[in-house]
């Protein structure tokens, strides 16, 4: 399950992070802050080489000794990356992708509240709620 | 592809209007009468456009036009097809219930505007849409699921029939 | 078998749309008095008939004939009234009457934010189309024999 | 049929919206300044959030842009067959950051007149697709200014401007 | 007390870390007195190139070869001896080379040959039956034939061997003739047969052991044979074959049962195995295995941490496994990595381990305080070395499951501790990180290195804020507020040890604000302690430092120096938010002169406790202004927490405070913009700097004449006109064109026309107001300001008369003029004749006088092209007119003159030229004051006159203020382009002239700037003669974009202490604006 759920806009600052334990909150801010350096390489090769990815779901960024991070960057720009303790490798690649799938959906929901304005701090039980659904799930 | 999201896309329909709704009107209640009158012209004019798709002819009674609603209206312009439930004994009053409300699928109300009786727009569409087959109604939102409840439920009571009358200057 | 000319009134009736082919003669009043007595006796006939009526009247009546010409009638549940006169040959035309309505009347005056619904129509559009369609009548003829 | 005739409500339900939007936005702006230039600017602006919604719910199951052509084509396509019901006639640019796009036959004008007839009012039911389509590119991470512009209703030319940060 | 075996404990032994190759010893080659032998070991030694077969060659003397060591057969005592790998790479040579001089035409060859033998015998008898393959080379003066027809050679050849026991092939001839290098290489591989032959050997003979060998008692040994033939192979320069023994002996080395006293040693051994392993993957370019294998082995070994009070010995341990290095290696000999997978990854995981080892050292030594170290010293071996790898000294070769001795076992442990304290962790994570920030840089990790650097920067007591800003702005700028918040408050706790009073402030403000994410309570901490500061008292410690440090910090802040030596900090805001938020505003987007300017400043305060201030002041770009926006409040107590009291400022927690001003604007200021700096200072110790608004004040709106027509009756028919076109500009002659018609059946007589002032006017406007008749006569005071019964002779029914009246103002303003018209007519009444006289047709015509120009006068420095408030002796500067016409018609502007006051040069040139409305024409010229006697300080700089004309000349004047004067002892020009550019060099030239009549000591220093790396002194003293200038050279180097600060040049006059920078500094540019690179 994952211990890190993290929405960044395309001006890289966080709309929405959260983790479990909640304690090392800044430990994940940094993995996921760094992990940008790996998103914004592989964007950069998008339309530059002939082989680039045109999926939205960008893979495995990179393996810390304890996590696994995972990153996904919707068309707007909209980088979303998922954090999984390396411990349990039952995580199929498939698996993360639907997860991602989920969080995008509900990223969009969020975007379509009138009351949402773009750019601001996430805060939305309905997202929370998948979130939390998300880092709960048990595989 | 899009096809898919075809229904979901006029539900993004309204979105702006909220937005505005809230930039320009501060208070509650002016928002809520802005909706209603906003809902009432668009009811004039879309209860030409229903008649016109689906030649439904004039309604006998209270409890056909609450039918046509339901199963006719709300189907075709938001999709869902809303319970009528809970008429009053004397049969002028009467309940829609919406378990998803698609008028209000993605909205959160923000801390600062809970309570802001969001879908009051439809009763607008409603009570406009009978006026013009001559009936005065009174609709009015009892149940919201932006207010928490579990469902939205839309109170419509039958004030009297219009009639037709001549028009003035007429020997 | 030709068409005479068609009125559209609204609910309180104001003659929202007039439109004339191939009518000859035409009476000593103004078309705005024609408008008023064309409405006051299609709403006391309308009246009378359902008083006379054994049941209740849905569509109310849909014609009535002289020996010169026929009178076609078309009401909304909303009330907009459609009036087609035609010569006596010419037959049932509700469903006519009824497209009139559908597909001119509501997509381009209903539909047309700039067409207030109670005043007689300004759109070029419309009346364009309303023209087009009248001559593309089946039974609409420019010959007068 | 019916499938066929429930699309075309979900159109009819955003055509009435639009257009009471509009005449609110001028009803409400009258008492104060009824200067046209702050209603479209209103209008514009619903228009841009609304479409930095949709072109959020558009893009999520498709293929990451090439380019700035790949945006503007998908605009053209996907983007406006999801609200308009048809795609835009004609895509035009030079290449500098300049597009236009051309649509003969624009939803939002059809029913109101074909000719000159109204032409003045044409502006007021154009600010709000402005909106959207700057907004749509905006949330694509492209700035740009959007004009519209008619000579002939109901067809109608949006020109886009790309602002190079 | 640090033992040789502990103190490097953890770094894999060199011969470890080296190549292995195989080893050759020469023998009987004298260097000393030998040119021929010397030139040959030359041959050997020198210039070893890839191109040469790998070998490590030795000159020994064969009398003083190695000492024996004992090689019998034992029950294991530990994995592998310590002296092993040392012993085969330098000490046993593969191949003993015997020299030899002898020629086959030796003519008492037999003595020659006999000595050859024995010394060959004697390398025999050191190397006691060893393996290693000895060789002859017989070093002859002649070419040999070739081969075959030299009988006697063959023969001789024969003897020879058969005297030294050689084989054939171990017999070698290499005649000294030119091509020497030539034989030799020959030679070299000849040798490097012999010794892979030897080797090879060694490795069988090993392998041999194995069948003797079982699993129970001897399973160290299948880790140690494996290993050493691993060794073997790899001498043998067979690394395939190495890499695969190294591997069995890795699988080996798991298989041992570990247990608290033997897992250290497992663990080394592995480590070195790894090590191998990993060093030929990469040789062999398979970095994935590698990779792979060294994940295996931390994964594998993650779980032998050892007993829990050494945990520290494991993390070190896993700190010490060199992959990035390996891995770094590999890359320069042109393996090529990617973002996700390079040696920043594993230095970094190793800086991790080694911050681990630090905790766990930090808290597993702190009970030593009390105990000593222990005596006999355990970790003291008799040799001074362990034995075997990775065992304890106190109980070597041990290998059982529990420690012999408990007590003993104790006393080691304490010991490692006590060695483990005086470790400098810091020393050995900072490199670690630091490589790994290098990598990442490489590998385009902006942000990875971003972060590390912070833990770099962080590491140790502290590191100055400054070497936290540059990552501090990059989470500003991607607004990561939780991660910059930390990192902040990392800060705070050092400026708080080392009593930075600036940057404590300065952190403080930012964690105050509305970006920090500290809760409430933590926010008012902070808060007192500001207070605390501001109020200079010390703070209280930051949590989580310890004792000591707290102690030595409450002490710095003590010291004078720390806060009231600088009781003015100024606080640069610009590029965070800071806890007082400030909003300018002017009301409207333009004032008209004649209305007040309204201005509204909001300020809002994000910090949990009301915040009191001395005064708000706003700046103005016209100075003027600023007076008029100023609040001060009586601040007894500045930095109590309490809710304020009447007359405070005080910025309640949330509330928007909002101070509104008006002012009237100067009529100069007309068509300007004002600009405004809203500045917040708190007891007058920080100063912010706010948003900048712009506003313009309009043109004063010209005025209207306006007419009123009072009837009489008897109604006097005499129409009366006035024509002028307004407005009237001061100081011209303003025409006034009267037109008197009769309307009067009659014939109207003596018509008088009188013109005045309407009364109740401003008594000095008749001062300032001349009417006068005739425009060619210069007005001055003597005229009136009215002009009465002005004869307009008669008039006939029916027919007008025209005046001119021309009105001259003096001072701007409007005025109202009474013109009335006196004049009899005869009139019937009845029928006798009346002569009634009528005066009437009392015409007010409003009218003003109003400006034409504004002329304003400014002193600009030559320097910086910046106002000066006072101007310095023999400094140029320039005196600059601006004329703005405010007048609706084309202005010709004749000429403007200075005149000025002695000692004012004067200039030269005048402008001729026409203004149009709002236009400027500006008359500059350069000015330099000599340096008057003390005591006046003031200087009356003289008068601008201009002289321009409409319809008539005219001339207006200005008077410049009084400028007060001082005298400058040094002046300093600079000299720098006017931008510059990001990556491109920009040379500056400081000038330093001395200006007073004795020698001048001046101390330069350069302050340094995050947006520029520069070249040139940080600190000198020069000495300028009197009169003479001296330079300083920079050549700066821009990094950032945009208006960035300039280092700056801080001048101290050692003569004059007291002299103040500002007077100096008011001469160097602080900021430049910095441009893209050019491309």
């Amino acid at each position: 399950m994952a211990v890190c759920v993290a929405v960044i806009t395309k001006e890289n600052y966080p709309l929405y992070i959260s983790n479990i334990p909640a304690a090392n909150e800044l430990k994940f801010h940094y993995t996921v802050h760094t992990s940008l350096d790996v998103v914004e390489e592989k964007l950069s090769a998008v339309g530059k080489t002939a082989s680039d990815l045109r999926e939205l779901y960008l893979g495995l960024l990179y393996p810390t000794e304890d996590y696994k991070v995972y990153g996904y960057v919707a068309n707007t720009k909209v980088k979303f990356v998922i954090v999984i303790d390396s411990s349990n490798t039952s995580f199929r690649d498939n698996e993360i992708r639907s997860m991602f799938r989920k969080l995008h959906t509900a990223y969009t929901d969020v975007m379509c509240n009138p009351f949402y304005t773009p750019g601001d701090p996430i805060r939305s039980k309905t997202f929370d709620n998948v979130i939390s659904s998300m880092m709960m799930q048990v595989c | 592809m899009l096809r898919t999201e075809s229904t979901k896309i006029n539900l993004m329909r309204p979105l702006g209007q909220p937005a505005l709704a809230c930039a320009g009107y501060r208070w509650r209640e002016n928002y809520y009468s802005h909706q209603r009158r906003g809902g009432y012209n668009i009811g004039v004019r879309i209860i030409e456009d229903f008649l016109a798709r689906t030649n439904v002819g004039r309604c006998h009674d209270f409890r056909e036009t609450a039918d046509v609603i339901s199963k006719n209206a709300f189907k075709l312009y938001l999709g869902v097809t809303p319970t009528v439930t809970n008429w009053s004994p004397a049969g002028d009053e009467f309940s829609l219930q919406l378990d998803s409300n698609p008028l209000a699928e993605f909205v959160e109300l923000p801390d600062n505007h809970t309570g802001l009786s969001y879908s009051s727009l439809l009763c607008g569409v409603l009570r406009g849409a009978l006026e013009m087959v001559q009936m005065a109604v009174d609709v009015r939102i009892v149940q919201d699921t932006l207010q928490g409840d579990l469902q939205t439920e839309l109170r419509l009571r039958f004030l009297r029939r219009i009639e037709e009358s001549m028009p003035a200057g007429e020997e | 078998m030709t068409v005479y000319n068609l009125y559209v009134f609204d609910r309180h009736g104001t003659c929202l749309y007039y439109g004339e082919w191939n009518r000859k003669n035409t009476t000593g009043i103004s078309l705005k008095g024609e408008f008023k007595l064309m409405y006051g006796m299609l709403f006391s006939l309308k009246s009378f008939i359902k008083k006379l009526s054994p049941t209740d009247v849905k569509e109310g009546f849909l014609s009535y004939q002289t020996s010169k010409y026929k009178l076609h009638y078309y009401e909304t549940p909303t009330g907009i009234k459609i009036v087609m006169n035609t010569d006596i040959a010419v037959g049932n035309v509700r469903d006519v009457l009824q497209r009139a309505y559908s597909t001119i009347y509501v997509d381009f005056v209903v539909r047309n934010p700039l067409c207030s619904l109670d005043e007689p129509i300004q759109s070029e559009l419309f009346k364009q189309k309303i023209d087009a369609f009248v001559r593309g009548l089946p039974f609409f003829s420019a010959r007068v024999t | 049929m019916e499938r066929e005739g429930v699309r075309m409500a979900d159109e009819a339900l955003f055509e009435f919206l639009h257009m009471e939007v509009i005449s609110y936005i001028f009803k409400s702006l009258e008492k104060d300044d009824s200067d046209n230039g702050k209603c479209t600017a209103k209008l514009e602006g619903m228009g841009f959030r609304v479409g930095q919604g949709l072109v959020e719910r558009f893009t999520r199951d498709i293929p990451r842009f090439k380019d700035e052509l790949d945006i503007m084509k998908f605009v053209c396509k996907d983007f406006w067959a999801g609200i308009f019901k048809k795609q835009v006639d004609n895509l035009r640019t030079n290449h500098q950051g300049v597009y236009v796009l051309q649509d003969n036959r624009f939803r939002l004008l059809t029913q109101i007149s074909a000719g000159k007839q109204y032409m003045e009012h044409a502006p007021k039911f154009l600010a709000f697709t402005c909106g959207l389509v700057r907004g749509a590119l905006s949330n694509l991470g492209v700035n740009s200014i959007v004009t519209a512009e008619v000579s002939l209703l109901p067809a109608c030319k949006f020109q886009v401007m790309m602002q190079r940060a | 007390m640090v033992s040789p075996s502990t103190c490097n404990e953890w770094e894999l032994p060199p011969e470890l870390c080296c190549r292995p190759m195989p080893f050759v010893a020469l023998m009987g080659l004298d260097m000393i007195y030998n040119a021929v032998h010397r030139a040959i070991w030359e041959a050997f030694s020198a210039n070893r190139r890839t191109d040469r077969v790998p070998q490590c060659v030795v000159n020994v003397l064969p009398w003083s070869f190695l000492q024996r060591t004992s090689y019998e057969w034992y029950i294991p005592k530990g994995i592998l001896k310590v002296g092993w790998m040392h012993k085969h790479l330098n000490v046993i040579p593969a191949v003993a080379v015997v020299f030899f001089e002898l020629d086959w035409d030796e003519p008492q060859w037999r003595e020659r040959q006999s000595e050859c033998s024995t010394r060959v015998e004697i390398v025999r008898q050191s190397l006691q039956g060893r393996g290693t393959k000895v060789a002859v080379v017989l070093i002859q003066k002649k070419a040999p034939l070739p081969p075959g027809e030299d009988l006697v050679a063959s023969e001789r050849a024969a003897t020879l061997c058969t005297a030294c026991e050689l084989s054939a092939k171990a017999l070698f001839v290499l005649p000294h003739t030119d091509h020497l290098v030539g034989y030799i290489i020959r030679l070299e591989n000849a040798f490097y047969e012999l010794s892979q032959g030897y080797y090879h050997a060694e490795a069988r003979k090993v392998k041999s052991h194995k069948e003797l060998l079982n699993r129970t008692t001897h399973q160290l040994l299948f880790v140690r044979h494996q290993f050493k033939i691993g060794f073997f192979c790899e001498l043998k320069q067979d690394t395939q074959t190495a890499l695969k023994h190294y591997k069995n002996a890795y699988s080996h080395v798991h298989e041992l049962r570990a247990y608290d006293t033997n897992v250290l040693e497992i663990k080394t051994f592995a480590g070195f195995i790894n090590y191998k392993i990993c060093r030929l993957c990469f040789q062999h370019n398979l970095p994935l295995d590698a990779i792979s294998n060294f994940r295996k082995h931390v994964d594998l070994c993650k779980t032998k941490s050892g007993s829990s009070e050494l945990a520290f010995e494991h993390a070190a341990w896993m700190a010490k496994q060199l992959f990035g290095d390996l891995f770094d290696e590999a890359i320069k000999l042109g393996l090529t990595a990617i973002q996700t997978q390079h040696p920043g990854f594993y230095y970094q995981q190793a800086a991790y381990r080694a911050q681990d080892r630090k905790k766990m050292a930090l808290q597993l030594c702190k009970p030593l305080a009390s105990v000593a170290y222990p005596l006999p010293d355990p970790l003291e071996t008799p040799n001074g070395k362990l034995d075997y790898f990775g065992q304890r000294p106190w109980r070597q070769g041990h290998q059982s499951i529990d420690p012999p001795d408990p007590a003993r076992e104790r006393e080691g442990i304490l010991a490692l501790q006590w060695h483990e304290k005086a470790v400098d962790h810091s020393g050995l994570i900072i490199p670690l990180l630091s490589s790994a920030v290098a990598q990442f840089k490489k590998y385009k990790c902006p942000r990875m290195k971003n972060y590390l650097s912070k833990s770099q920067s962080s590491m140790g007591n502290y590191i100055s804020t400054m070497l936290f800003n540059y990552v501090l702005c990059e989470y500003r700028v991607e607004r990561w507020w939780v991660i910059l918040t930390s990192i902040l408050s990392t800060a705070l706790k050092c400026a708080f040890l080392m009593a930075q009073v600036q940057d404590y402030i300065t952190i403080s403000m930012e964690l105050l604000g509305r970006t920090s994410t500290l809760d409430d309570e933590r926010k008012s901490v902070i808060q007192k302690n500001l207070m605390k500061v501001l109020m200079n008292t010390c703070p209280d410690p930051e949590p989580a430092c310890d004792e000591a440090a707290i102690e030595v910090a409450k002490n710095l802040w003590k010291e004078p120096g720390s806060v009231k030596s600088n009781n003015v900090i100024t606080v640069e805001m610009q590029n965070y938010v800071p806890f007082v938020e400030c909003k300018a505003a002017f009301l409207q987007e333009s004032f008209s002169v004649d209305s007040p300017v309204k201005f509204q400043l909001l300020l809002r305060a994000s910090c949990p406790f009301p915040q009191r201030y001395s005064h708000l002041s706003v700046t103005f770009n016209n100075q003027a202004y600023n007076a008029h926006c100023m609040v001060s409040g009586s601040c007894d107590s500045p930095c109590s927490t309490e809710p304020p009291t009447e007359g405070e400022l005080c910025l309640l927690v949330g509330k928007v405070q909002r101070h509104d001003f008006s002012f009237v604007a100067q009529t100069s200021d007309t068509g300007k913009a004002i600009e405004v700096r809203a500045g917040k200072s708190a007891i007058c110790i920080i100063k912010m700097f706010m948003c900048i608004q712009q506003k313009k004040i309009s043109d004063h709106n010209n005025s209207s004449i306006f007419f009123r027509n009072t009837f009489y009756s008897p109604m006097p028919r005499l129409a009366l006109r006035v024509e002028h076109d307004p407005p009237a500009l001061s100081f011209e002659l303003f025409r006034l064109r009267v037109c008197t018609q009769s309307r009067e059946e009659q014939p109207v007589s003596d018509v008088q026309l009188t013109i005045s002032l309407q009364p109740g006017q401003d008594a000095n406007l008749s001062q300032t107001t001349h009417v006068t008749l005739d425009s060619n006569v210069q007005c001055d005071d003597s005229f009136p300001s009215f002009l009465h019964n002005i004869p307009l002779g008669n008039l006939q029914p029916g027919d007008q008369v025209e005046k001119d009246v021309f009105v001259k103002t003096t001072l701007v303003g409007s005025r109202i003029f009474l013109i009335s018209v006196a004049y009899t007519v005869t009139a019937m009444v009845g029928d006798e004749e009346h002569h009634l006289s009528c005066r009437c047709q009392q015409v007010r015509t409003s009218q003003n006088g109003r400006a034409i120009f504004v002329t304003q006068v400014s002193f600009v420095s030559l320097s910086q092209f910046e106002p000066m408030t006072r101007i310095y002796s023999d400094d140029p500067f320039l005196l600059q007119t601006n004329i703005l016409s405010l007048s609706p018609w084309p202005i010709t502007i004749a000429r403007g003159c200075f005149q000025l006051q002695p000692p004012m040069a004067s200039p030269d040139g005048d402008p001729a030229s026409q203004l149009k409305q709002d236009e400027i024409g500006s008359d500059c010229c350069c000015l330099q004051c000599p340096p008057v006697p003390d005591g006046q300080s003031g200087i009356a700089m003289g008068t601008y006159t201009i002289f321009w004309k409409r319809f008539f000349a005219c001339g207006s004047s200005v008077l410049f203020d009084e400028k007060c004067l001082l005298c400058s002892s040094v002046l300093v020009f600079t000299e720098m382009p006017a931008f510059g550019r990001v990556r491109e060099v920009l040379p500056v030239r400081f000038q330093l002239h001395n200006r007073t009549a004795f020698v001048q000591e001046v101390e330069a220093t350069v302050t340094a700037s995050d947006a520029f790396m520069f070249s040139g002194n940080k600190l000198v003293r020069l000495r300028i003669l009197p009169g003479c200038e001296q330079e300083l050279l920079y050549n700066l180097y821009p990094l950032m974009l945009g208006f960035q600060a300039l280092p700056q040049l801080l001048l101290r006059l050692l003569h004059f202490p007291g002299a103040t920078n500002e007077a100096l500094h008011r001469l160097l540019p602080t900021h430049i604006f910095v441009k893209v690179k050019m491309f």
